[in-house]
C-alpha cells in the first residue's frame, strides 16, 4: 500500500488534533493552526485526488487491526477526494473573508473556542465524505450538528441564540429519525458497514423478506436528512441562523453544513440502499415534490424580505430545493447534475456572503435594501463579489449557476414522466431569482448624492484577495463545466 | 491593454472615480422629498401594524388556529406511530437467536475477543478496539459539548455593556452548611470516588468502563460541591485544571488511537502486548483508554454543573 | 418476553405520557428521572449491565441534576414552594 | 399488520414512546418540557436497539470460565452502540439547557412563539 492512502486518515486526524489542541493555545496561535491545518489538509487532499486520478482504484482504509466486516473502515474515491478538496477550499476562503468581522463580533477571549469549533467541523465533514460505517456517520453528524449550533451562537445576541435553539430542535429531530433509520436498517441487515449494508440489502429485496421494514426505513434515513438540511418545510431556522450569526458562520453554515447531510444522503442512496432499490421506493416522488415546492417558496419569501443577509439565506433554500429536486428526478444525469450544483451553489453562497458584509460595512452597518442604495461605488470589490455571485445565481452564462440550471434542464428532458413539472418550475424559480437578485444589483449601484464612507481595496488586503479567489473559483467552474461534470460522473461510477 | 488594467485597478482603488461614472446611463436618483408629518405617520402606522398583527392578547382566530396545529400534530404522530408499528410487526422476532443480526461480525467478537483484544467484557473490547473511531468520534462529542457550554455560559472578564448581570446570590434558597447532607457527603463521597475508579479500571473485566465511571464520578463532585460549596473545590480544581486534564486525555487518546491505526493499516507491528487475560494490567491499549475517557467524562460533568451554576470554576 | 419486563415497560409508557401531562416542571423532572430509572432496570434485565449502570448514572444522575439546576436558574423553583405559577 | 407485533412488544413500546417524546416536541411551548420529549426521543431508540441485541437465555457478553461460544453470550454490537449514543444524548442535553438558560436570561420567558413574536416587535 503506497504511503498516500493514508491521506484521508491523516486529514481527519489532523484537524481532530488541532481541535484538541487549540482549547489551550491563545487567540493568535489558534488562528495560526487553523490556517495551517486547513492548508495542510487542503495539500494533502489535492495529492489524494491526482493519485486517485492517476490509479483509477478506490482506496479503502481500515481503521484499526481488523478487517472489513468487524472494523471500521475509510474510503476514498475520486468523488470523495475532490469533495474534501473543495470542501477546504471554501472554508479556508469564508474564515479569511470573514476573519476581520469575528474580531468585532466574538468576545476577544471566546476566539480560540471559535476555532476549536472550525476545527472539528471540519473534520466531522472529512468524516463524513470518507466514513464507509453508517454508524460512525451518525457519530459525526452529532459532532457536526452540535459545532454548527456553536458557530450560530458565537455572536452573542438574543436573535442567534433564538436561532440556535430552533436549529437545535430541528436537527435534534432529525438524528433521532437518522438514527432510527440505522437501528432498523442493522436489524434486517445485520450490518453497519455500508458495503456490506448493500448486499444485505440486494439480497432482502430481491427476495421480498422485509419489504414494509425496509421501505419505513428508506422514509426515515432521508426525512432524517432531509430535516438537517433545511428542506423546504423545515427551514424555519434558515433565516434566522444564516442571517443574524458572524459571517464566516453563515457562509460556513450554507455552503458547508447543509452540504455535508446531502452529501451523506447521497452516500446512503448509492453505497446503503443501492440506486435501484432507492428509485423503486415511492419516497424519490415525494423528494422531488419537496424539492420543487422548495425551489418556489423559498424563493418568494426572499422576495418579500427586506434585508439582503436573511434574502440570501431564503436563497439558499430555494437553491437547497433545486438539489433534493435533482436528487427526486432518480437517474444518474440528474444525480450528476444535483453534485455540481451542490459545488457551485456552495462556491456561490459564500461568495455571496461575503460580498454582502463588505457592503454592509459601508452603509452604516444596516442591512436594509434603503440604506444600501449606492453601496457597490463606496465598496467596489465587495460590489462586484456580490454581483458576480448574484448573477451566477441568476444563471448568466460564463458563471458556474449557468451550468448547473443547464444541467438540471437537460435531465429533467431525459426523464419524461417528471419533465413538465420540473423545467415549468425551473423556468419560475429562474424569473424569481432574476427578480430579486436584479433587484438587489441594481439598488447597489443605483448612485446617491449621500456621501458614505469609503473602504478601498488597499484598506482591506486580504478581503480583497478572498474575493478575488471567489471570483475566480466561480468563473473556472462555470467555464471549465466539462472536465467537473466528468470526474463527478467518474466518482458516482466509482461509488457503486 | 496595460492602460485599461490600470484604469481598472484605479477604479477598484477608488482612487480615480470618474474613469467610469460618467460612462454609467444610470440615472442619478434624486433625493426623496417627504413632510416631516408624513414620516412620522408612517413610522407610527408600521409600529401600529406590528401592535396589532402581533399582539399579546389571544384573539379568537389565533385559539382556532391553534387548536387546528395541535390536532393536526397528534394526528401526525398517530401515524408515524401506526407506520413504525406495522414496521416492527415485520421485524425479526426479539430475543430469538436466528435471525440477520446474529451473524458473522458478532460472532467473531464474542469467539475471538479476548484472544485478539485481550479484554474480558466483550462490549469493552468491541468499543474500544474493534470500533474504536466510533468512541473516538463520541469523546470529541463530549469536548465540543463542553466547548459550546463554555463558550454560553463562561462569564466574560471584561463585562460587555448590555450583558445582563446576574445579581442573586446563588446559595440564597439552601440551606447553607447543612449538617445532614454534609455528615452524609463525609460517608458517601469518598465511597462514590472509589466505586467510580473500581468501575473505570475494571473496565476491561467487568461490567462499565470509562464512560459510565466517569460519570460516577462526577456525580460524586457534584455531590462535594452541593454539600461543601464551591469555596472547597477552588482549591483544587480551577479553569486550568479542566483544561489540562482534558487536553492531556484527548491528546493521548488521539496519539494512541492514531498510532494503532496507522500500525493496523499498514500492517505494522504494534508491539503493544495484550497480557495475561483477566489480570488488570492486561488487554494493551484499553486499560489506559478506559482511565482517559473516564477523567474526560468527569471533568465535562463537572464542568457543565459549575458552569450552569455560577459561569465559572 | 417476562411478565416482569412487560411490567417495567408499561411503567415506562405511564412515565412518559405523566412528564407530557404534568403542569408542574420540578414534577415533570422526576418523572423524567423515573423513566430513566425504569430503563436502566430494563437494560439489567436485557442482559446489558454496561448500558444499566451508565444510564443509571447518566441518565438519571448527571441529567436530572443538570435539570434541576436549570429550573433554579430560570426562576421555576422559588421559595416556599409556590410552583404554581412557574410553569407558563 | 404483520405476525411479529406481540413478539416484538418491547419494541412496540419503544415505538410508541418515540411518539409520545415526538408529541411532547411538537406540543408544548415550554422548552424545558421539549427537551424532556427531546431525551424520551433518544431513550426510546436506545431501548430498541439493546432488544434488537438480546437473545432469551443468554447471558451478559463477559467471558466466564473461558466459555467462548456464540450460543452463550447475547450480541455484544448494540450494547456498544447505545453506550455511544447515550453520551452523545447527554452533552446534547447540556447544551439545550445552557441554550435556554441564556435565552430566559435574554427574554425571560421560555415560550418560543412568545420569543419571536417580542424579536419581531423589536424588529431587530
Amino acid at each position: 500500500m503506497d504511503f498516500i492512502c493514508n491521506f484521508p486518515f491523516f486529514s481527519i486526524m489532523i484537524s481532530m488534533f488541532s481541535g484538541i489542541v487549540s482549547a489551550v493555545l491563545s487567540r493568535k496561535a489558534a488562528k495560526w493552526l487553523n490556517l495551517i491545518s486547513i492548508w495542510v489538509i487542503w495539500f494533502l487532499s489535492a495529492v489524494l485526488l491526482y493519485y486517485i486520478f492517476g490509479t483509477g482504484e478506490i482506496i479503502v482504509y481500515k481503521m484499526g487491526h481488523f478487517p472489513a466486516p468487524w472494523g471500521n473502515e475509510i474510503r476514498a474515491g475520486l468523488l470523495e477526494a475532490g469533495l474534501a478538496l473543495f470542501f477546504c477550499s471554501i472554508m479556508l476562503l469564508s474564515m479569511t473573508g470573514g476573519r476581520k468581522k469575528l474580531m468585532g463580533e466574538v468576545v476577544e477571549e471566546k476566539h480560540n473556542l471559535y476555532y476549536i469549533l472550525v476545527d472539528l467541523m471540519l473534520a466531522s465533514l472529512l468524516a463524513l465524505i470518507y466514513t464507509n460505517d453508517l454508524f460512525t456517520a451518525y457519530v459525526f453528524v452529532e459532532i457536526n450538528t452540535i459545532s454548527a449550533c456553536g458557530l450560530i451562537m458565537i455572536r452573542q445576541n438574543g436573535r442567534t441564540i433564538e436561532a440556535a435553539v430552533r436549529y437545535m430542535i430541528m436537527s435534534l429531530l432529525g438524528s433521532g429519525l437518522l438514527l432510527m433509520g440505522i437501528c432498523m436498517l442493522y436489524d434486517i441487515t445485520g450490518h453497519l458497514l455500508m458495503s456490506n449494508i448493500r448486499d444485505a440489502v440486494s439480497s432482502i429485496y430481491s427476495a421480498g423478506t422485509y419489504p414494509v421494514p425496509l421501505t419505513v426505513t428508506i422514509i426515515l434515513l432521508t426525512c432524517g436528512l432531509a430535516m438537517k438540511s433545511a428542506l423546504f418545510p423545515f427551514h424555519t431556522w434558515v433565516a434566522d441562523a444564516y442571517g443574524y450569526s458572524t459571517v464566516s458562520s453563515a457562509a460556513i453554515l450554507s455552503s458547508l453544513v447543509s452540504k455535508g447531510y446531502i452529501i451523506l444522503l447521497i452516500k446512503i442512496i448509492y453505497r446503503v440502499i443501492g440506486f435501484e432499490v432507492y428509485r423503486a421506493s415511492h419516497i424519490i416522488d415525494v423528494v422531488f415534490v419537496f424539492g420543487l415546492a422548495g425551489m418556489i417558496m423559498g424563493s418568494i419569501s426572499a422576495i418579500r424580505e427586506n434585508d439582503i443577509r436573511r434574502m440570501i439565506a431564503y436563497s439558499s433554500v430555494a437553491q437547497i430545493g433545486y438539489i433534493y429536486m435533482g436528487i427526486g428526478l432518480g437517474t444518474r444525469y440528474a444525480m450528476i447534475a444535483s453534485i455540481f450544483h451542490i459545488l457551485s451553489h456552495a462556491a456561490t453562497k459564500s461568495m455571496l456572503f461575503i460580498g454582502a458584509i463588505g457592503l454592509t460595512d459601508v452603509s452604516k452597518g444596516s442591512r436594509h435594501f434603503e440604506e444600501l442604495t449606492g453601496s457597490g461605488y463606496r465598496h467596489k470589490i465587495a460590489g462586484i463579489t456580490f454581483a458576480v455571485g448574484s448573477l451566477s445565481m441568476v444563471g448568466i452564462p460564463l458563471f458556474s449557476g449557468f451550468i448547473s440550471k443547464l444541467l438540471f434542464a437537460q435531465a429533467a428532458v431525459l426523464n419524461t414522466r417528471k419533465m413538465l413539472p420540473a423545467l415549468i418550475v425551473l423556468a419560475i424559480s429562474t424569473i424569481l431569482n432574476a427578480i430579486y437578485f436584479m433587484k438587489t444589483v441594481i439598488r447597489i449601484y443605483t448612485p446617491t448624492e449621500e456621501e458614505g464612507e469609503r473602504i478601498t481595496m488597499k484598506q482591506e488586503k486580504v478581503y480583497a484577495l478572498t474575493c478575488i479567489c471567489f471570483i475566480a473559483l466561480n468563473i473556472f467552474i462555470g467555464m471549465c463545466s466539462q472536465p467537473i461534470v466528468d470526474w463527478i460522473g467518474a466518482g458516482i461510477d466509482m461509488f457503486a | 491593454m496595460k492602460k485599461l488594467t490600470n484604469k481598472l485597478l484605479n477604479w477598484l482603488n477608488a482612487e480615480d472615480t470618474s474613469v467610469f461614472d460618467n460612462a454609467m446611463e444610470l440615472k442619478m436618483q434624486e433625493p426623496k422629498e417627504e413632510k416631516e408629518e408624513t414620516v412620522e405617520q408612517r413610522m407610527r402606522d408600521r409600529l401600529h401594524i406590528k401592535d396589532e398583527v402581533y399582539s399579546e392578547s389571544e384573539t379568537k382566530e389565533v385559539k382556532v388556529l391553534r387548536i387546528i396545529y395541535r390536532t393536526l400534530a397528534i394526528i401526525l404522530c398517530a401515524f408515524i406511530a401506526y407506520n413504525l408499528l406495522i414496521a416492527v410487526s415485520w421485524l425479526p422476532r426479539t430475543g430469538e437467536f436466528d435471525k440477520p443480526v446474529n451473524n458473522e461480525v458478532s460472532a467473531r467478537y464474542i469467539e475471538k475477543g479476548l484472544q485478539e483484544t485481550g479484554a474480558v467484557n466483550i462490549v469493552t473490547g468491541m468499543i474500544l478496539d474493534y470500533r474504536a473511531f466510533d468512541t473516538f468520534g463520541e469523546s470529541n462529542v463530549l469536548n465540543i459539548a463542553t466547548i459550546t457550554v463554555l463558550i454560553l455560559l463562561r462569564r466574560n472578564k471584561k463585562k460587555l455593556p448590555n450583558e445582563i448581570e446576574e445579581k442573586e446570590n446563588d446559595r440564597l434558597l439552601e440551606p447553607k452548611n447543612d449538617v445532614i447532607l454534609q455528615k452524609a457527603a463525609t460517608f458517601l463521597v469518598p465511597a462514590i470516588f472509589l466505586f467510580g475508579i473500581y468501575v473505570i479500571l475494571n473496565g476491561h473485566l467487568s461490567p462499565g468502563g470509562g464512560f459510565s465511571g466517569g460519570a460516577i464520578i462526577g456525580a460524586g463532585l457534584i455531590l462535594y460541591v452541593s454539600a461543601f460549596g464551591f469555596e472547597k473545590t477552588e482549591k483544587f480544581f480551577t479553569e486550568k485544571t479542566q483544561k489540562v486534564i482534558s487536553l492531556s486525555a484527548l491528546l493521548f487518546y488521539c496519539l494512541a488511537k492514531s498510532y494503532s491505526f496507522f500500525t493496523g493499516a499498514n500492517e505494522l507491528e504494534s508491539h503493544i502486548p495484550l497480557g495475561k487475560a483477566g489480570a488488570i494490567l492486561s488487554s494493551g491499549l484499553i486499560l489506559p483508554l478506559n482511565i482517559c475517557v473516564g477523567l474526560v467524562v468527569a471533568v465535562t460533568m463537572y464542568t457543565f454543573y459549575c458552569m450552569f451554576r455560577k459561569g465559572e470554576f | 418476553m417476562t411478565l416482569f419486563q412487560i411490567i417495567l415497560l408499561i411503567f415506562l409508557v405511564i412515565c412518559a405520557v405523566s412528564v407530557s401531562f404534568s403542569k408542574n416542571l420540578v414534577r415533570s423532572i422526576m418523572e423524567f428521572m423515573a423513566f430513566s430509572l425504569i430503563m436502566s432496570i430494563i437494560w439489567l434485565t436485557l442482559e446489558s449491565p454496561d448500558l444499566g449502570i451508565t444510564e443509571a448514572a447518566v441518565g438519571a444522575g448527571v441529567t436530572s441534576i443538570l435539570f434541576f439546576v436549570t429550573l433554579k436558574k430560570i426562576h421555576a423553583i422559588r421559595e416556599g414552594n409556590k410552583n404554581e405559577e412557574a410553569d407558563k | 399488520m404483520g405476525p411479529n407485533l406481540w413478539a416484538n412488544f418491547g419494541e412496540a413500546v419503544s415505538m410508541i414512546l418515540f411518539c409520545i417524546g415526538f408529541a411532547n416536541l411538537l406540543l408544548h411551548k415550554n422548552l424545558i418540557k421539549k427537551i424532556i420529549g427531546l431525551n424520551i426521543m433518544d431513550s426510546s431508540i436506545y431501548l430498541f436497539l439493546a432488544l434488537k441485541g438480546y437473545i432469551a437465555g443468554h447471558t451478559v457478553p463477559i467471558v466466564v470460565d473461558g466459555v467462548q461460544s456464540v450460543d452463550a453470550y447475547i450480541n455484544p454490537i448494540p450494547s456498544g452502540l447505545v453506550l455511544t449514543g447515550i453520551v452523545v444524548s447527554v452533552s446534547v442535553t447540556a447544551l439545550m439547557l445552557s441554550l435556554t438558560i441564556r435565552l430566559y436570561r435574554r427574554y425571560q420567558t421560555l415560550d418560543l412563539d412568545e420569543i419571536s413574536k417580542r424579536l419581531k416587535k423589536e424588529g431587530l
